[in-house]
């Protein structure tokens, strides 16, 4: 046949929870996703990460931080992404998923030393399987495919999440890693922070493609974009997800349209190419303020409570940067010691010329 | 004249370029309304528009690759890589590509391009901010790699690199873009490529150093003065091709070299520079040619940093092991 | 709303001149695209490149030439992209384009030189807006964006074309570049030669998209999958994308589906690898005797008009072939004088030493 | 024992380890059913199936980066690249990413990697196919980088690697795949990594090569041989980390050194050992360290290869050169 169509493509939205707080319950795929319970712990999780964020913002203006990433506007999708993965799932973060792996079971103290440019909060905790922070942009997305592969081949019944933003989208290692996961089945689910903003670089700048989960199309499976700012949504989406990785049916690609409220990092300076009206307007979509919304409608959710979590989180908060700031200056000579398994000769006699110049400086 | 820093010296030497020549662009993550992460771009796409001054996709092979295929058809591309660190995901196209290009047609197509970044540490930011990995390229036949220290030699480096024929990355020492104020001539005072500085005089010993460690090992050189030690302090400016003549003549001269980076020991330009003067200068040398380098590490998060990179304690110590040979 | 298609997405197949010769008329553009002349200047063409290629693998076999990648069953693309370039278009060309170098005006004779290893053979000249060879797949991609780019920038009325294979379609460059064109809107034509193979890895083992051309959607252009063993399918398709690009709408991204008859090059024996059924199912839709059956139908094609062509090209071959084997032998300082615009002290001293390396060994 | 070549020895080192240990997977392109374009993966498909030697698309950035994460999550993944000039799309990954993963995870991650790749040139084959820039990978922290130059060495060399438990650059001497037949040991016999080996032992000259290049530099040592000078000839082995133990004890001895390597001379490997040499065992030499390397220019296409490598004459006047000094 001379013409014809080969092949139809569609993308689709999924929001569960509105701009107004209002749930789509039709689309619920079960009714405990909307237990008191669940939803509770939900929003807990969204004020604990909120204010750690806040706290690490604080930190960093005060010189006890380096330059620190904020979340902000981003909360929704890591709390849902938490709550879906399984403890045995592996998880491969970019560095704008702080609260998502405080989630997960990384120490906050840990991302406090992180951030404030000490090696060993990248030590992920036995048993919690992420990847540390990687900040070459995009370039982790391989090595997510690459677990989900080594998953696959030994069999093992858990499925891989890597998170990215927007900007991440351009890269080519995105492109071969998504590749790769078609073309081998992986159990694994891309989900990008799509906040609209790569630094200055707005979405528009980022690509001609109205929508980021079409990009999925060109790998051979599924693309959807959903409310990045609905943690219902979300988090359906990426438990479907999950759980079709690890029913061996491939993997999934997830747009979470949401929005970076703060600066890119502290280090940013957002009102140079961004305009107030703009993020004033995302501002009312803050997903927190829509999750307890519906709180407040569903079970009168009171300023009572609100005060009794937000001063629980504030202690645990507390508790961490105590615990932070607490901690012992670093052994510079660690970098020299997770170098490799064991050192050569003459990395042994750099490690000692380095012992002695340490000495050498602590003398005086 | 007016004393500006580094950044702002590199900012008016693309001003400058862009005014003369309608065929210098600008192309890179953030340089637009942001003005670059640094500023270096600053003012510039409210100037010249944004179809010369071009924000990218987040794609650093596709900054590169897009730049050379630019400079074949008759731009002269500036790219901007956002830190050093993220050059490697263009590797390829600089080594396969942007040094080959002429070899490559037999000279029927050239590739007038710069990549600038921003090199090195000290600025205590995330991991892969910090790298010096210049002997990559040094090691690159087909590239020119040029490192200023100074505000005045970033202006005069940069206007000679980007009317230079040939591909030239062009690495700012983030560490000093704002440390260091200095009068800036306002005029085109071109530096040419491919020839080294002598910063400071002396028959005793020849230091050797680039980029931010140039002041180290100024300041090393001074505390020596004080101890009656005389240095010849070379600024290689341009990395490839090296300047060996004016090193070979000091070392002829001082019969003692250390040489100051802080990239990596294993196969720095400072092993190159040595090899050099071990086979050209040898009857000469009075002492072993010394290394202070960073070490075959990754560089550390920045809590550690200041403890990694060369300091002047460490220049000194080894001025004094050459000159107590 | 919560659950609606954002987008919809259509793939189409086109095709003018089926398997069997027939033509479908009604998808003419115009029908001087069939006149005699044109037509059988296609042929001639398709003739000439099949020719020089078999000359080729002959010069492989007896040893004056390296490795050499055949362009066999792949005519129709080569000769369909020349004809729809004008002059002053820029051509990137991977290695398997030998064919379409030729007709935009490359010297045979440079040509069988680049395959015998000789530099000289990539000197494209003046006057020919094509890139040289470049080996390392998919990577040239971006230097084609750039060019468009550059052209966009100076309002030159041209446009690009840029050719690769399907195992291009995975390399990072591909989708950098590919993102880069959508997003600047930028006047060039993405020209897959999808020949199914990669040396051994199967279509399916590149990638689980069903077409290539979807990988267009990615991007926010048009993707089109067209028969590329039809002449004037393919013509037809690039000369419409070239036009839109110069009138300022945009990249194409065309798949022309096709095949390679021969082993990957000389270096490689497909055997290992695929079957002799499906290689002897795709002879049958070799593209020159598809042009062929349609000439011998519209214009009673005669075996005497065949044997003339064949009769002329051959002596065309031969003459190149001639100029080919009587070209001096390369002068090896050359890969100092194409090196830099000047040499520095250090490689004039290189170049030097050299040459006295060369000068002692013509002495014995 | 049988005799093999360099690329059965390999092949038969890949098949030993796969058979001992399951976690062993091979990807790359064209390993599976093609056996590799130089048939080093043949007949391992057929033996091991598709899910543990797997053709991939084309993509060595992906290549590189899904082993990463294979090996972080406790597979061994070898990894070919098709040739080395094709690696450099990979090089973000392997430097930000393989040479990293230990430190950055402060040790909770390893990259157990081996990445196999076919280098250097002398098989006139086109532009790529000829890259031996082994001295950007030693310029790496925390990835090592090994280069036999026999097929026995191979088999060694390569269980070794496998079993590391860091990444390996494991880089295949393509001139000499079938250059040379040698007895092969069936069994498992390891070659630690780190150490070089003294191929020939003599007072006069040091002379220091590895994977192709030895071969000529052999041929050198018998030619001086007859001339009355003995040569020590070092074969490096692993070029990161360097012995440079080994290198030192015999300069010291011998006061003459010559490195012999394919790569570009500047900021070669040739450069770090002479570097190592004239800061250790300054006192030590009667000559200057001489260096035998490839031009800085691009590897030229076949018809010139020949007259761009090292050659047994030009090593032969090298020695000559440090002899009569
Ligand atoms: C490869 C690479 N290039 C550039 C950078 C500098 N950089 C850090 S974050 C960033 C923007 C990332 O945007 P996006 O992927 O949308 O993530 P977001 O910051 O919005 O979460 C850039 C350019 C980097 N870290 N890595
Ligand atoms: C970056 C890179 N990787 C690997 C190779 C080796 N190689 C040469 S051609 C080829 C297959 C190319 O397949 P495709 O893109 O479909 O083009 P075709 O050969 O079919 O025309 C490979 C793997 C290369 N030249 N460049
Ligand atoms: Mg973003
Ligand atoms: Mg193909």
């Amino acid at each position: 046949m001379p013409r014809r169509v080969l092949e139809e493509f569609k993308i689709e939205w999924f929001q569960l929870l509105d701009e107004a707080g209002k749930l789509d319950a039709a689309l619920l795929p079960s009714p405990d996703l909307i237990s008191e319970k669940t939803v509770k712990a939900f929003y807990e999780s969204m004020v604990l990460i909120r204010a750690f964020d806040e706290k690490a913002l604080n930190l960093q203006r005060s010189g006890r931080l380096g330059t620190y990433a904020s979340i902000q506007g981003q909360e929704a999708i890591q709390v849902a992404c938490a709550a879906a993965l399984q403890q045995s799932d592996w998880l491969f973060p970019s560095f704008r998923e702080s609260g998502l792996s405080i989630l997960r079971g990384n120490p906050m103290k840990a991302l406090y030393l992180y951030w404030a440019g000490d090696e060993r909060g990248n030590l992920v905790p036995e048993g919690v399987n992420d990847f540390p922070v990687a900040i070459p942009v995009g370039t982790h997305i391989p090595h997510a495919v690459g677990a989900a592969w080594a998953a696959q081949h030994k069999k093992d019944p858990i499925a891989v999440l890597t998170t990215f933003g927007d900007g991440a989208t351009s890269k080519g290692d995105f492109h071969e890693g998504l590749n790769f996961a078609g073309v081998f089945k992986l159990p694994i689910v891309f989900l990008c922070q799509n906040n609209q903003w790569a630094i200055s670089v707005p979405l528009s700048r980022q690509t001609a493609a109205k929508t980021l989960a079409q990009k999925a199309i060109a790998y051979g499976f599924k693309g959807i974009q959903v409310d990045g700012n609905d943690v219902f949504g979300v988090h359906v989406a990426v438990k479907d997800a999950l759980d079709a990785a690890r029913r061996g049916e491939g993997p999934t690609f997830i747009e979470c349209l949401t929005y970076r409220l703060s600066d890119h990092t502290t280090a940013d300076d957002a009102s140079r190419y961004r305009s107030e009206e703009e993020v004033s307007l995302w501002r009312k979509k803050d997903p927190l303020l829509r999750l307890r919304t519906y709180m407040e409608a569903e079970w009168a959710w009171s300023e009572f409570q609100e005060s009794a979590l937000q001063q629980a989180v504030s202690e645990r908060i507390s508790a961490s940067v105590e615990d932070f700031e607490s901690t012992n200056p670093i052994d510079p000579l660690g970098m020299f010691d997770t170098l490799f398994a064991s050192l050569s000769p003459d990395l042994l006699a750099q490690r000692e010329a380095f012992e002695q110049r340490l000495a050498k400086r602590k003398k005086p | 004249m007016s004393k500006l820093t580094l950044i702002q010296a590199v900012n008016q030497a693309l001003h400058h370029e862009m005014e003369k020549d309608a065929n210098v662009v600008l192309l890179g993550e953030d340089i637009g309304r942001d003005g670059g992460v640094f500023r270096a771009t600053d003012g510039l796409v409210e100037r010249f528009g944004p179809s010369r001054v071009v924000d990218t996709p987040l794609s650093e092979s596709a900054i590169v690759g897009t730049a050379i295929g630019m400079a074949a058809y008759g731009l002269r591309p500036v790219a901007e890589i956002q830190f050093m660190g993220f050059l490697y995901g263009a590797m390829e196209q600089l080594i396969s590509h942007a040094a080959r290009l002429r070899t490559r047609s037999r000279g029927r197509y050239t590739c007038p391009l710069v990549v600038r970044t921003p090199y090195g540490g000290g600025i205590h930011a995330p991991e892969l901010h910090s790298e010096s990995t210049e002997a990559f390229f040094i090691h690159t036949p087909g590239i020119k790699v040029v490192a200023p220290s100074t505000p005045a030699e970033a202006k005069g480096l940069l206007l000679s690199a980007i009317r230079d024929p040939d591909p030239v990355l062009f690495l700012e020492p983030s560490r000093i873009y704002r440390a260091i104020k200095e009068e800036v001539p306002e005029d085109e005072v071109l530096i040419p490529l491919g020839e080294a500085r002598l910063v400071a005089e002396g028959e005793d010993v020849t230091l050797i150093a680039w980029g931010a460690m140039l002041h180290p090992t100024l300041e090393a050189a001074a505390r020596m003065l004080e101890k009656g030690v005389h240095t010849d302090v070379i600024d290689l400016r341009t990395l490839s091709p090296l300047d060996s003549a004016t090193i070979l003549r000091s070392v002829e001269k001082t019969g003692r070299a250390v040489i100051v980076h802080e990239a990596a020991r294993s196969c720095g330009l400072g092993a190159e520079i040595a090899a050099e003067i071990c086979e050209k200068a040898l009857l000469s040398l009075k002492a072993p040619v010394l290394r202070v380098t960073g070490y075959d590490t990754s560089v550390p998060l920045p809590k550690s940093e200041n403890d990694y990179f060369p300091d002047c304690d460490q220049i000194v110590e080894a001025i004094e092991q050459v000159v107590q040979f």
